[in-house]
């Protein structure tokens, strides 16, 4: 109903494989892009920044990553929550060892650290397929948080065994400590997540894409049609632990501020992403943006119903918000099994076909 | 002006090409939906690509007054052909690419083409076979080289190639490229630009030999009509042969410098509309009534809100529509309702049928039916009609905007002189009038009246308006035994854009009153039957139902007032009719195979009928020979009942004077 | 027949040499010292009844099962031990007996994933876009594009495979296979499950490839119509062991052939 | 050396008695993945709401008592008082509750099948996985708000303290309670072992998972198969909970025993019972021995993961794992 497409038609590869191919949608994204980075800095405050605003990039990041992995190469991975500890571990004892590092490069450099460990505890992928991968996964989970509770030097031996984030600036802004302002918080996080959004975009559209969905599709016949699948696998591997890294590094430096790994990062994070990619959308980027936002925003919206509206006691609203979660999940796994962004498009493609039903 | 008259020194199309590479260099000439992506090509690097196939060609032999056979469907590079081969002064013929090898081998032969430009394998196929019966067709070129690897080249050439020996020439000898420009500012406009056969329904082929300067002189005068410029953008989907494609997409696209696109295939067209939405739409009305239908079809299957919300705005669009179209005045709660019908229905349907840019369109051929008409015109779309024909390149009369019915065909166009000769028959003279039918001199005659008028064979009058209204083939129109005009086909036409109408066939010439058959449309009075539940095992049944035989009397009168209105028309209202017992087919030699009634036959077969009704009778048996769909023949005999009808006076003629 | 060389099949240089190969599974021999060659530019049919080993030879030379003995010759090297994705990359491409299509992606995206081997930006370059990646992208659009003419296949372009009817599938599947621009093309029964119409598409494809392409073509097919229409030389197996070798005609009035699969001389 | 250390056949067999655990969840795994292919998630959680059912039910809570009473200002909180008092419940009482409990299962393994697993059919395996997971948290959710969220003893008089006996036997120390889980589970891994062997159901279970139309064929319609495994499923998670919930309190901590399960799962093979049996023994004594013996010089805490890793290692030298025949892949 919306769509004008007559006319809006491409004479170049180049416009034809765009990220969004359709004038309206484009003219659309960066209008929203322009709201979110221009507008929202102008009225971000402290609850929404540490509540949802923060919470929804960092994860954000988190479910790209995931993603990659399990939505475009189809490596089922329960060890995110691990693998963010490593982003967070890298990025404390990068910022405590190193102090004039900028912090665009330390969290990169996290991510980095985190892809090479990615790659380590990928390896078994090679030979283990399914939902035994799945499992082998909780090894490098129960093992990466086991290790950074376990070897002090990872914490400096701190006497509580928690990081803490020293205060660090950059261009002038405060990103870290107890005086880190909103809005430099919330951009910093922004950048991150629209960059690596990019790069995301990229990544999936092109050959190592589509050797990714190829291995997910169908593995064996990928590999005789030429996809190396040692390659494939731990490209994927890495590529996904430097997101689901620098996820981490966010959560700990501009978000908590301070973490300990068994609270901060156990399973629960890991099963965390993983709704947000299925209720999101496997295999689109769109979807681990907005599956992030739902997952984010529904726990709010309900501490406020309940709590709020309706007074009730912080455990009872706790429980009932598990329930609906749970009732949500499998919700939508019925409604739609191929997530949020799959339903957008089902919708996407009733509007440009309007009045038309099919 | 300097400007103007360097623009009139244009007078052939390959000048036209050089000025608009100057004039508009790098705004696009030509697309082709190829290979996914619309590759477009500008206008330089058409000239680049014209001018490298035509000094191929004249590598190849060609010279001055060659002939050119062009058969296939719209790709640039046949269009492209006919810009170079006319740069060399030669001729080409473009061939329906449909026709059958009988067809094809006579037009080639009686063009004398040396050369033949196809498509694909499947013409170079066709002319291969015909190569005995045409010995002086020396090359073949064609633009795909699918399958056709292994055929022997000798006389056979790719596309590429002729042109890759054109490009060496001039790279060879920048002489070479300044002698071709010059060969075409030497061309005259009074040199033959095209010949187009005419699809011979009646005896063999015409071919109609147009000048340059008569078709650059109709297209100048039509793109200024509707304002055509270099930013507009058309389909090309019409067969190459057919008039209509060279006029209105290649001469107006030359003389305007707009840009044509090629569909992918012919099975891609619908696809291809919606990606380039025109700005320029030409399309006979069937095409309309097929997308009419299809629009129809689809919204069944929509949900019941989309469906009222449907219905509600098309009423609205059926209300004020035309009338904000043509910029009339309309209440400003319309125009609200308007705006949001526009959001909600009018927009995304032009959107889906690729109408949402469309400036101009036009429809011709055969009559529109009023609702069809208005169906698109109240979305929005500038939808208007035009009459011409081969020998005027389709430029006669045509709707200026806003003055724009469903009934006529337009006003003259500039420089046209129109004269009705007393048998009603339309006469014209036109800057787009034949140079005569090829080596046919008898013919061209037999056309012309002895002051230069070309006879139109079409009979109709002008309304009080000054716009031309085409009644019926002049040899078909008769006159009523006291003397009033009466034009069956006019009859039967209005007759039949009543949907549950499918066949009428109208008699009254040599008679005292106009009686007609009628055959009631199954499908639509069929579906009326289901939801009244009315039970029938036949046609003949429903088409004897009294509801049925009540709503017919109704469309008929509703036809009989339309006729009052009209002053030429009114004396030639139908008094009797009868609904036929079973459906006019094909089959038993009541329709021709193209479907139009054979009215002699029908009258002879069916005379106790006729009989009937100027007898006064009200009922009368017939019994028909008929053949059933497995080539069994039977006899089917019926009682048919017979109504009259209620005829409306004069006066109602002055509303329509007004 | 196909038209590539004036050279009869077997005298034309060889191709890729299959020698003494024996393979099994666990004690049971699929494959027992079987050797044949292919030649530059022939069609060669493989042949034989259910379960003779066609498949697992197929698999053999395109390095999916390792024969126990034996050697393979592509091009002159001889391997003893390779994985399927270097024998993609050294010009064998293939389509298999059940499709084998990457369900989730389009027509256009199987077919380009095909194209794989034949591209080279890294992933930093990838994960840029702008620039080297996209130019190699659109270069390898373009040789895809002319694969998607060459089929016919225009149409469902952007459509996901797994909405395409059956035949349609397998001819994606032939573009996926061609897009590698292999040397040697291994077609496993391209016409299984195809009617007469599709059929006879699929022979017009398999022919053109043949020729247009100059591409050295095995293949597996059940119709004796087919085989005997499209190959230049055919090999017979059964129960994994070569019981026929040689042109068509000659193969079908081989008597251990009838004996074992046509049953009667195919007329 | 190891040997004759009375330390090592301590851990050994407190290993055994572990592993025994662990085969007891495997083994609802396994059920349900052989017979409707849904790796379940929510067996764990399927535990703790069973041990927290069977405690509500001794101790006659009012079933949702505390969202009732803040709601409505009212104040529920038992039915009944347990009989017996502070000296255990009688016996016929558990069994009573321990039936009660078993009926709740079984209900709540229909509702599973008819507004979960029904509407999923067909779908891929990840997402009936992820739909587990939704069903872990409903269960937690719905246990905590019927149940209270406060930690639960379980007392159903089994016998506890360390046996005398075996310590004057081998001056070993072994828990009795740990004896008594062990037999319990044995006695329940054997029936449900000879109950998919040698019934006609069992048989039927074990076809859906290799062809849900052969399963038809036997005349047992895929829906009741479901019910029937959740059922079991649900029984076995009962077990599990009422030995883990004895020993160590019934909270939420009861359901990771779930996470236990799975590498043994890893080990013995999705589909095989006896790779459950022998995984889990083997998992139970490899950790506690790893624990025992390497964990001092590395920090402790090594169960969490050790698991895992003795699984992962085992994988990629056998992928098939303990039991499978070796794949041969087709193309």
């Amino acid at each position: 109903m919306l769509y004008r497409e007559a006319g809006d038609f491409k004479t170049t590869y180049r416009s034809d494989q765009q990220t969004f191919p359709i004038k309206s949608e484009r003219f659309l994204f960066w209008a929203v892009i322009a709201l979110v980075a221009l507008a929202v800095p102008f009225f971000i405050n402290d609850y929404l920044e540490k509540a949802v605003l923060i919470p929804f990039l960092v994860y954000a990041m988190a479910a790209l990553g995931l993603n990659i992995l399990i939505g475009y190469c189809g490596q089922v991975s329960l060890g995110t929550g691990g693998f963010m500890a490593v982003g967070a571990y890298a990025t404390y004892k990068l910022m405590t060892g190193f102090e004039w590092m900028p912090m665009p490069v330390i969290i990169i450099l996290a991510g980095f650290i985190t892809a090479s460990v990615g790659i380590v505890f990928g390896l078994p992928s090679l030979r283990i397929k399914g939902f035994y991968l799945a499992v082998a996964t909780l090894a490098s989970q129960f093992f990466l948080v086991w290790l950074f509770n376990k070897v002090p030097w990872f914490y400096n031996h701190s006497a509580t065994g928690q990081i803490t984030a020293p205060p660090r600036e950059f261009l002038g802004f405060t990103l870290t400590g107890a005086n880190a302002e909103p809005y430099a918080t919330y951009l910093f996080c922004l950048g991150f997540v629209f960059v690596f959004a990019w790069v995301a975009r990229n990544l999936t559209r092109g050959r190592i894409g589509r050797q990714w969905m190829a291995i997910r599709d169908m593995d064996i016949a990928a590999e005789i049609i030429g996809v190396n699948p040692l390659m494939s696998k731990l490209s994927a591997f890495a590529v996904s632990s430097f997101y689901i890294g620098i996820a981490g590094a966010l959560y700990f430096s501009v978000w908590t501020g301070a973490a300990e790994v068994t609270e901060a990062f156990g399973i629960d994070k890991s099963f965390d992403v993983l709704f947000m990619i299925i209720i999101g959308g496997l295999g689109s980027i769109l979807g681990s943006l907005i599956g992030a936002a739902f997952i984010v925003l529904l726990p709010v919206l309900m501490t406020n119903i309940f709590a709020r509206w309706l007074g009730m006691s912080t455990e009872i609203a706790e429980h009932m918000q598990i329930t609906i979660v749970g009732v949500l999940i499998i919700f939508f796994l019925i409604k739609e099994p191929h997530g949020i962004a799959a339903l957008w498009r089902t919708i996407k493609e009733k509007l440009r076909l309007w009045p038309f039903p099919h | 002006m300097a400007g103007d008259t360097a623009r009139l020194a244009e007078d052939t199309f390959p000048k036209l090409l050089l000025r608009n590479a100057a004039l508009f260099g790098d705004r696009p000439a030509m697309r082709e939906k190829d290979l996914g992506i619309w590759q477009t090509w500008t206008w330089s690097q058409m000239l680049e690509e014209v001018r490298a196939f035509s000094l191929g060609l004249r590598a190849l032999g060609l010279q001055a007054g060659g002939k050119v056979a062009i058969v296939g469907s719209n790709r640039p590079r046949l269009y492209w052909t006919f810009a170079a081969v006319q740069s060399l002064g030669a001729v080409p013929i473009p061939v329906y690419s449909d026709a059958v090898a009988e067809e094809m081998a006579f037009v080639l032969k009686h063009a004398e083409a040396t050369m033949a430009v196809v498509e694909d394998q499947e013409q170079v196929d066709k002319l291969i076979g015909l190569a005995k019966r045409l010995p002086k067709l020396k090359h073949i070129i064609y633009d795909d080289d699918r399958g056709l690897k292994n055929y022997d080249h000798t006389t056979l050439h790719p596309f590429d190639d002729v042109q890759d020996s054109g490009r060496s020439l001039a790279k060879a000898d920048a002489g070479v490229v300044a002698a071709w420009e010059k060969h075409i500012h030497e061309g005259k406009g009074s040199d033959t630009s095209v010949i187009l056969y005419t699809s011979g329904t009646t005896g063999q082929s015409k071919g109609v030999m147009l000048t340059a300067e008569r078709c650059v002189g109709a297209a100048r005068d039509t793109v200024a009509f509707d304002r055509l410029t270099e930013t507009d953008e058309t389909l090309a989907y019409l067969p190459l042969a057919w008039v209509g494609d060279h006029y209105l997409n290649y001469a107006q696209g030359m003389v305007a410098g707009f840009c044509i696109a090629c569909p992918e295939g012919p099975e891609t067209v619908a696809v291809d509309l919606k990606e380039i939405g025109p700005t320029f739409y030409f399309a006979p009305p069937r095409v309309f009534e097929g997308l009419l239908t299809q629009v129809m079809i689809r919204m069944e299957d929509a949900g019941a809100l989309k469906r009222r919300i449907f219905s509600y705005f098309m009423d609205v669009a059926k209300q004020h529509g035309e009338a904000i179209l043509d910029g009339k005045p309309v209440p400003f709660s319309a125009r609200l309702k308007y705006a949001l019908g526009n959001m909600l229905v009018y927009g995304p349907l032009k959107n889906v049928l690729g109408f949402s840019r469309i400036r101009v369109a036009y429809t011709a051929g055969e009559a529109i039916g009023p609702d069809l008409f208005s169906f698109f015109r109240s979305l929005g779309i500038n939808l208007k009609q035009l009459y011409g024909q081969t020998e005027a390149f389709l430029y006669v009369t045509a709707q200026p905007d806003g003055a724009v019915r469903a009934d006529t065909v337009g006003l003259p166009m500039a420089n046209v002189d129109i004269r009705i000769a007393d048998n009603g028959e339309v006469l014209f003279k036109s800057p787009g009038m034949f140079a005569g039918y090829y080596k046919d001199k008898a013919k061209t005659k037999e056309t012309l009246t002895k002051d230069g008028y070309v006879m139109t064979g079409d009979a109709g009058f002008f309304e009080a308006d000054g716009q031309l209204k085409i009644i019926d083939r002049a040899k078909d129109v008769g006159k009523l035994k006291d003397g009033t005009l009466f034009a069956p086909k006019y009859i039967e036409n209005k007759l039949k854009f009543f949907p549950d109408v499918k066949e009428a066939v109208a008699f009254g010439d040599q008679r005292d009153k106009v009686c007609v058959f009628l055959n009631i449309d199954l499908t639509s009075v069929g579906n009326w039957a289901e939801r009244n539940n009315i039970a029938y095992a036949s046609y003949q049944e429903l088409a004897n139902h009294p509801d049925v035989l009540a709503t017919m009397e109704k469309h008929v009168r509703q036809v009989n007032a339309d006729l009052a209105r009209e002053p030429q028309m009114a004396g030639a209202q139908i008094a009797r009719f009868l609904v036929l017992h079973k459906e006019l087919d094909a089959d038993d030699g009541e329709l021709t195979r193209t479907q139009k009634v054979r009215r002699s036959f029908i009258a002879e077969r069916y005379q106790p009928l006729i009989d009937a009704l100027y007898s006064g009778a009200k009922e009368a048996d017939i019994t028909t020979e008929v053949t059933y769909e497995d080539g069994r023949k039977g006899k089917l005999s019926a009682r048919v009942k017979i109504s009259d009808v209620e005829r409306y006076d004069v006066p109602a003629m002055k509303e329509a004077a007004e | 027949m196909t038209l590539v060389d004036t050279l009869p099949a077997g005298q034309r240089e060889v191709l890729l040499e299959v020698d003494n190969i024996s393979l099994s599974f666990g004690g049971v021999k699929a494959i027992s010292n079987i050797s044949f060659d292919i030649r530059v530019g022939e069609i060669r049919a493989i042949i034989g009844p259910n379960g003779a080993g066609k498949t697992s030879m197929l698999n053999v030379i395109n390095g999916f099962y390792h024969p126990q003995e034996g050697t393979i010759t592509f091009e002159g090297v001889p391997r003893k031990r390779m994985r399927p994705h270097h024998a993609a990359t050294h010009g064998i491409a293939r389509t298999f007996q059940n499709i084998a299509l990457f369900r989730g992606m389009s027509t256009l995206d199987n077919i380009m994933t095909g194209r794989g081997t034949l591209m080279k930006r890294n992933l930093l370059w990838q994960a840029l876009w702008t620039g080297p990646a996209e130019a190699e992208e659109i270069e390898h659009r373009e040789a895809v594009e002319k694969i998607i003419d060459f089929l016919e296949i225009q149409h469902i372009r952007k459509t996901p495979v797994g909405r395409l009817p059956y035949g349609l599938q397998k001819r994606v599947e032939l573009g996926r296979a061609l897009a590698a621009e292999p040397r040697l093309l291994l077609l496993d029964e391209p016409m299984a499950g195809m009617n007469r119409e599709e059929k006879e598409d699929m022979s017009r494809f398999i022919i053109d490839v043949n020729t247009q392409f100059g591409t050295t073509i095995a293949l597996i097919e059940h119709d004796m119509g087919v085989v005997m229409d499209l190959s230049d030389r055919v090999v017979v197996l059964d129960y994994g062991k070569k019981i026929g070798d040689g042109p068509p005609e000659e193969v079908r009035n081989n008597q251990d052939v009838i004996d074992a699969y046509l049953g009667v001389p195919h007329e | 050396m190891f040997l004759t250390d009375p330390f090592f056949w301590e851990v050994v067999i407190s290993g055994l008695l572990a592993g025994v655990m662990y085969s007891l969840v495997a083994l609802g795994f396994v059920l349900i993945f052989k017979a409707s292919g849904i790796f379940n998630f929510a067996q764990g959680v399927l535990a703790l709401f069973a041990a927290l059912t069977l405690v509500g039910f001794m101790d006659g809570q009012v079933p949702f008592a505390h969202v009732i009473n803040e709601a409505l200002g009212t104040n529920y909180h038992h039915w009944y008082e347990t009989p017996g008092g502070g000296d255990g419940a009688p016996i016929w009482f558990v069994a009573l509750s321990i039936a009660a409990t078993t009926a709740v299962m079984i209900l709540l393994a229909w509702l599973v099948v008819k507004v979960v697993l029904k509407p999923l059919v067909n779908q891929e395996g990840i997402i009936l996985f992820m739909a587990t997971i939704g069903l872990a948290f409903v269960l937690e959710g719905v246990g905590d708000l019927m149940w209270g969220a406060n930690i639960k003893v379980l007392d159903i008089g089994l016998p506890s303290g360390p046996s005398d006996w075996i310590i004057d036997q081998t001056g070993m120390f072994v828990n009795k309670l740990e004896i008594s889980a062990a037999v319990v589970a044995v006695i329940l891994v054997v029936s449900l072992t000879l109950f998919s062997q040698y019934t006609k159901m069992g048989r039927a279970l074990r076809a859906v998972a290799d062809d849900h139309q052969a399963a038809l064929s036997v005349g047992i319609s895929l829906e009741t198969i479901w019910w029937i495994v959740w059922s079991v499923a649900g029984i076995v998670a009962l077990v599990a909970g009422i030995m883990w919930g004895a020993s160590s309190g019934v909270q939420f901590s009861l359901s990771l025993i779930a996470l236990k399960a799975l590498p043994v799962l890893m080990l013995g093979g999705f589909t095989s019972i006896p790779g459950a049996i022998i995984g889990g023994l083997i998992i139970g004594v490899g950790e506690k021995l790893f624990e025992f013996y390497i964990g001092p010089m590395i920090g402790g805490a090594t169960e969490n993961w050790f698991a895992y890793v003795l699984a992962l290692g085992f994988l990629l030298f056998r992928p098939q794992g303990l039991f499978g025949e070796r794949i041969i892949e087709r193309i």
